[in-house]
């Protein structure tokens, strides 16, 4: 029963950890550029404020696909978090995403379809190489199912280390930073997909990606297997490696993400599911 | 063949300062033709300096033309006016006029090249280089006593001296600042991501920018040596302080980064001569002569050639003023330089362009 | 300034005649209201010698058709399209309504009469 | 639960250069540079009117970027406040009178607070913004809701007219608590 306990409060409180990931990178990345930056709980701030602003929607199509992104990302979550079948947490976090795009393509502004088209494109570059490590870890273990990963008694890490390097790189795409924030794009598109979101609807946007945050850094923990210190200091170290990457770099064009993503981390994914198959 | 989209950017855009309008046609992102508005800003301040304000207030007036050149306004539109009354300005004036200007430029430029890491994308680099920037508006504080909208320059000379203690403190500065200016070079210069981001983009080659008749730094980014400060006219005595022209090749937003930022090492060192050489004289030639007859300046602003023409017709009030300024010029070729590029570049290229409408359209 | 007389008819002929891409920068276009006639300039300069400013001027009445010189300068078109919307003057190939909303009377640098 | 705390701790800001020179404009850029730092604020340039609560305006309102101004305050959501930047977007200032100037942005929206200056200081912005965030906790909720008419629609040969309606909708006042 113990080991039920917590994943079930884990995703529970994962909007309220997420937010507060979100929080501290807000002051970390601050801290980078020599500011002193928001207080820690400002994304709950900003999240209550914009429960009290008025309702403005598109069309009652746009804000209902806003909020069931919210809730099917939700549901991906909790399937990685309780144990189930990798490949369907992927395609359910996919299929999250693809009504995040639906929402985009559903207005008439152009920076949103834009928006819509890069999010498109951003999936083809991260989608293949999460696939392969899903495969991967079915290797090591013998499993689908993440149970088994959390589990496994020796760290994943030493088994597949290129295919950690792999999920390094795509994760700035995940995440939406630079120099791979194509898909929001604050100085060309103004946010892409989530510009017509507004009030309570933007506010299911703006936590899917406090979710989004608890999502990759619970794949990032997979790799530790069932040693929580590991797994600890595996998050530190990509939470630290993502803002010095997003404060140290331009946003490349979608051209460029997508070929260095599938020329590099997808190789490095392929490179080390060969080796896993051959070992 | 794709589908060809239309992107309107402008005139609210969070890339841009101040309101501009670009239509890109853009086919998978790639940037066919370009369609600008320029004129949100007009004001007809042309219009106002002949029948409002009188020749001498006007100095303070066409200041207001644009908040990032004032100095480079009132300085020429004072040169101008002391050729219709037929008088010259003190030496000590002219060499306080150029150190102003000077720092006038450190500062655009910086907020020129904030302005493309910002574009770009490239968040930590843009608050850097606002943190180097802060010295040279306080320095211009120190000098004319207010961040922007100096007022430094009015017809016969200059309003405010510097004081020995103001420019012991800028040459300290300068000493400190020089450090952070080759780091931001280093930055520039090396950076994969931000080189992804420039290189290429934006292009214009030498030919074109002749032929578009372009000034600025933009045309020396394209090999096209252009610079007012290169005249060894009496206006002001560039070449006596250390002047020396910068000229890229390539034409692009990396091009033009790097223009701009070796621009700074040769204003420091016109800043460090003219401190150190400052002649004693007065400050102002009085005189109580009205504007009679046409006259022609030209002067080298942060981006470019500025152009004043005033005809006077012996009363206070001027019988036409026109003001050319750098990024009129510029328009023509501005719009054709997007094309075949990715829209992802276009703010960064915008950026880089440096352009000031309110220049442009008065 | 080397001030140059031309005419509207002859004005391309002159410009054409003068204007070398690779030796002259061309700067700006403009106007004067001198009452009855106006008074339109070109300037030019030359990059080999930048003080040496060259000004085409013509007299024209404010009904006259302008020439278009932007098949020899290319980039004449913005100081065109500035010109003719706030002195309104006629210049061929050339809109008004670029500078100026249409819901205002154009001409606002013409003489008061 | 009082939500209205919390617009005090999360403005959100949006920029529109009504036609000034761009001296508080890069005052603006200045303040979220590292020497200001208005992000300690919870402020974000969000850049986007559909989630931005404060918008600062300078320059005075020419003709061509008028409509703009307007259809940009339209497009924000209930609550929000307008901070002039500037004499300009204040009065007019200099520009005060000349033929495509409006003079001063109160002359088509509300202005909350008026910032002077020319151009304003990064310390006057952050204090004219800090002011507008007390009015901005002060807004009620009475702002958004929607006029509902009270009379039957006149119909005129088969057609609601809407210009009558329009005439006879009882306008509320916004009131302050």
């Amino acid at each position: 029963m113990k080991g039920f306990i917590i994943p079930v409060l884990l995703i529970i409180l994962a909007p309220f950890i997420g937010g507060l990931v979100h929080g501290l990178e807000r002051i970390v990345r601050a801290r980078m550029q020599r500011r002193i930056g928001p207080p820690l709980l400002q994304p709950f701030y900003d999240f209550l404020k914009l429960a009290g602003k008025r309702k403005m929607i598109v069309h009652s199509a746009h804000a209902f696909l806003g909020i069931m992104h919210f809730v099917s990302l939700w549901f991906a979550l909790a399937l990685l978090l309780l144990g189930g079948d990798l490949i369907l947490v992927i395609f359910l976090h996919l299929l999250s995403t693809s009504l995040l795009i639906l929402a985009g393509y559903s207005t008439r502004s152009i920076f949103s379809h834009l928006g819509a088209n890069r999010t498109a494109i951003s999936i083809l570059a991260y989608e293949p190489v999460l696939i392969i490590l899903a495969v991967s870890f079915y290797l090591v273990t013998g499993s689908f199912e993440t149970a088994a990963v959390f589990n496994y008694d020796k760290p994943l890490l030493l088994e597949m280390p290129l295919a950690f390097v792999a999920l390094l790189l795509i994760l700035p795409v995940k995440l939406k930073k630079s120099p791979f924030d194509v898909a929001e794009a604050h100085q060309e598109i103004t946010g892409g997909t989530e510009i017509e979101f507004s009030g309570i609807f933007y506010e299911a946007v703006y936590t899917a990606k406090w979710l989004d945050y608890v999502f990759c850094y619970t794949l990032v923990y997979l790799f530790a297997g069932n040693n929580i210190l590991l797994g600890a200091a595996l998050i530190l170290f990509t939470f630290i490696y993502v803002n010095a990457l997003d404060n140290s770099s331009a946003r490349v064009n979608y051209k460029q993400m997508l070929r260095f993503s599938l020329a590099v981390a997808f190789s490095l994914a392929f490179l080390n599911l060969i080796l896993n198959i051959v070992i | 063949m794709g589908k060809q989209y239309e992107i309107p950017l402008g005139a609210q855009h969070i890339s841009l300062l101040e309101p501009l309008h670009f239509k890109f046609t853009t086919e998978n992102e790639k940037i066919i033709s370009t369609d600008a508005n320029v004129y949100y800003v007009h004001r007809g301040i042309e219009e106002a300096c002949c029948t409002k304000f009188k020749f001498r207030q006007v100095s303070f007036v066409v200041g207001r033309v644009c908040g990032l050149c004032s100095i480079s306004h009132s300085t020429a539109y004072s040169q101008v006016a002391e050729k219709l009354v037929n008088i010259e300005a003190p030496l000590r004036a002219k060499y306080l006029r150029m150190l102003v200007i000077e720092l006038d430029r450190i500062h655009s430029h910086l907020l020129c090249l904030s302005h493309v890491a910002e574009n770009a994308g490239f968040e930590a680099l843009f608050m850097k280089t606002m943190q180097y920037r802060e010295f040279s508006m306080e320095m211009l504080e120190a000098v004319c006593g207010n961040r922007i909208q100096y007022d430094f320059s009015i017809v016969g000379g200059v309003a405010r001296d510097l004081k020995a203690e103001v420019a012991g403190m800028i040459l300290q500065r300068l000493k400190t600042f020089l450090p952070q200016l080759d780091e931001l070079v280093d930055i520039f210069q090396n950076n994969w991501t931000l080189s992804l981001k420039n290189k290429g983009a934006g292009a214009i080659t030498r030919e074109a920018a002749m032929r578009l008749n372009v000034v600025g730094p933009f045309a020396r980014a394209a090999g096209l040596a252009i610079d007012v400060r290169n005249e060894t006219e009496d206006l002001l005595p560039w070449k006596e302080v250390g002047f020396e022209m910068v000229t890229d090749t390539t034409g692009d937003v990396y091009a033009r980064n790097m223009v701009r930022l070796r621009e700074l090492y040769i204003s420091i060192r016109i800043i460090r001569n003219i401190i150190a050489s400052l002649p004693e004289s007065a400050l102002v030639t009085e005189t109580k002569a009205f504007p009679d007859g046409e006259a022609v300046v030209r002067l080298e602003a942060p981006r470019g050639e500025l152009f004043y023409y005033a005809k006077g017709n012996k009363t206070q009030m001027l019988e036409r003023l026109k003001i050319k300024a750098p990024t009129f010029s510029n328009v023509a070729a501005m719009v054709e330089a997007f094309t075949g590029n990715e829209y992802g570049s276009a703010p960064a290229i915008i950026a880089s362009y440096d352009p000031c409408l309110s220049c442009t359209s008065r | 300034m080397n001030k140059i007389e031309t005419s509207v008819d002859s004005l391309k002929k002159d410009i054409g005649a003068f204007y070398k891409p690779d030796l002259h920068h061309f700067m700006v276009m403009n106007a004067v209201d001198l009452g009855d006639k106006i008074e339109l300039q070109w300037f030019f300069c030359n990059y080999a010698f930048p003080s040496a400013v060259t000004t085409f001027y013509t007299l024209i009445s404010p009904d006259t058709e302008v020439p278009d010189i932007s098949d020899i300068v290319p980039s004449a078109w913005v100081a065109q399209a500035e010109l003719a919307d706030l002195m309104n003057i006629n210049i061929e190939n050339t809109k008004k309504g670029f500078v100026l909303e249409p819901d205002f009377e154009s001409g606002p640098l013409r003489k008061k009469k | 639960m009082k939500l209205a705390v919390y617009r005090k701790k999360s403005p959100w800001i949006l920029h529109y250069n009504a036609g000034g020179c761009n001296g508080c404009d890069i005052e603006i850029l200045a303040c979220l540079g590292p020497k200001y730092d208005i992000e300690r604020f919870g402020m974000i340039n969000s850049g986007n009117p559909k989630q931005s609560d404060i918008l600062l305006v300078t320059g005075p309102v020419t003709k061509r970027s008028r409509e703009r101004l307007v259809e940009v305050y339209a497009q924000m959501p209930e609550p929000k406040v307008v901070v002039s930047c500037g004499a300009c977007a204040c009065t007019g200032g200099v520009f005060r009178g000349m033929y495509n100037c409006e003079g001063g942005i109160d002359q088509y929206i509300p202005v909350d607070v008026y910032v002077c200056g020319c151009g304003s200081r990064p310390e006057q912005i952050i204090d004219g913004v800090i002011k507008a965030l007390d009015i901005l906790e002060r807004k009620t909720l009475e702002l958004e809701v929607s006029v509902r008419l009270k009379k039957v629609p006149v119909e005129e040969n088969g057609q609601v007219n809407r210009r009558e309606v329009a005439a006879k909708i009882i306008h509320t006042q916004h009131t302050y608590e």
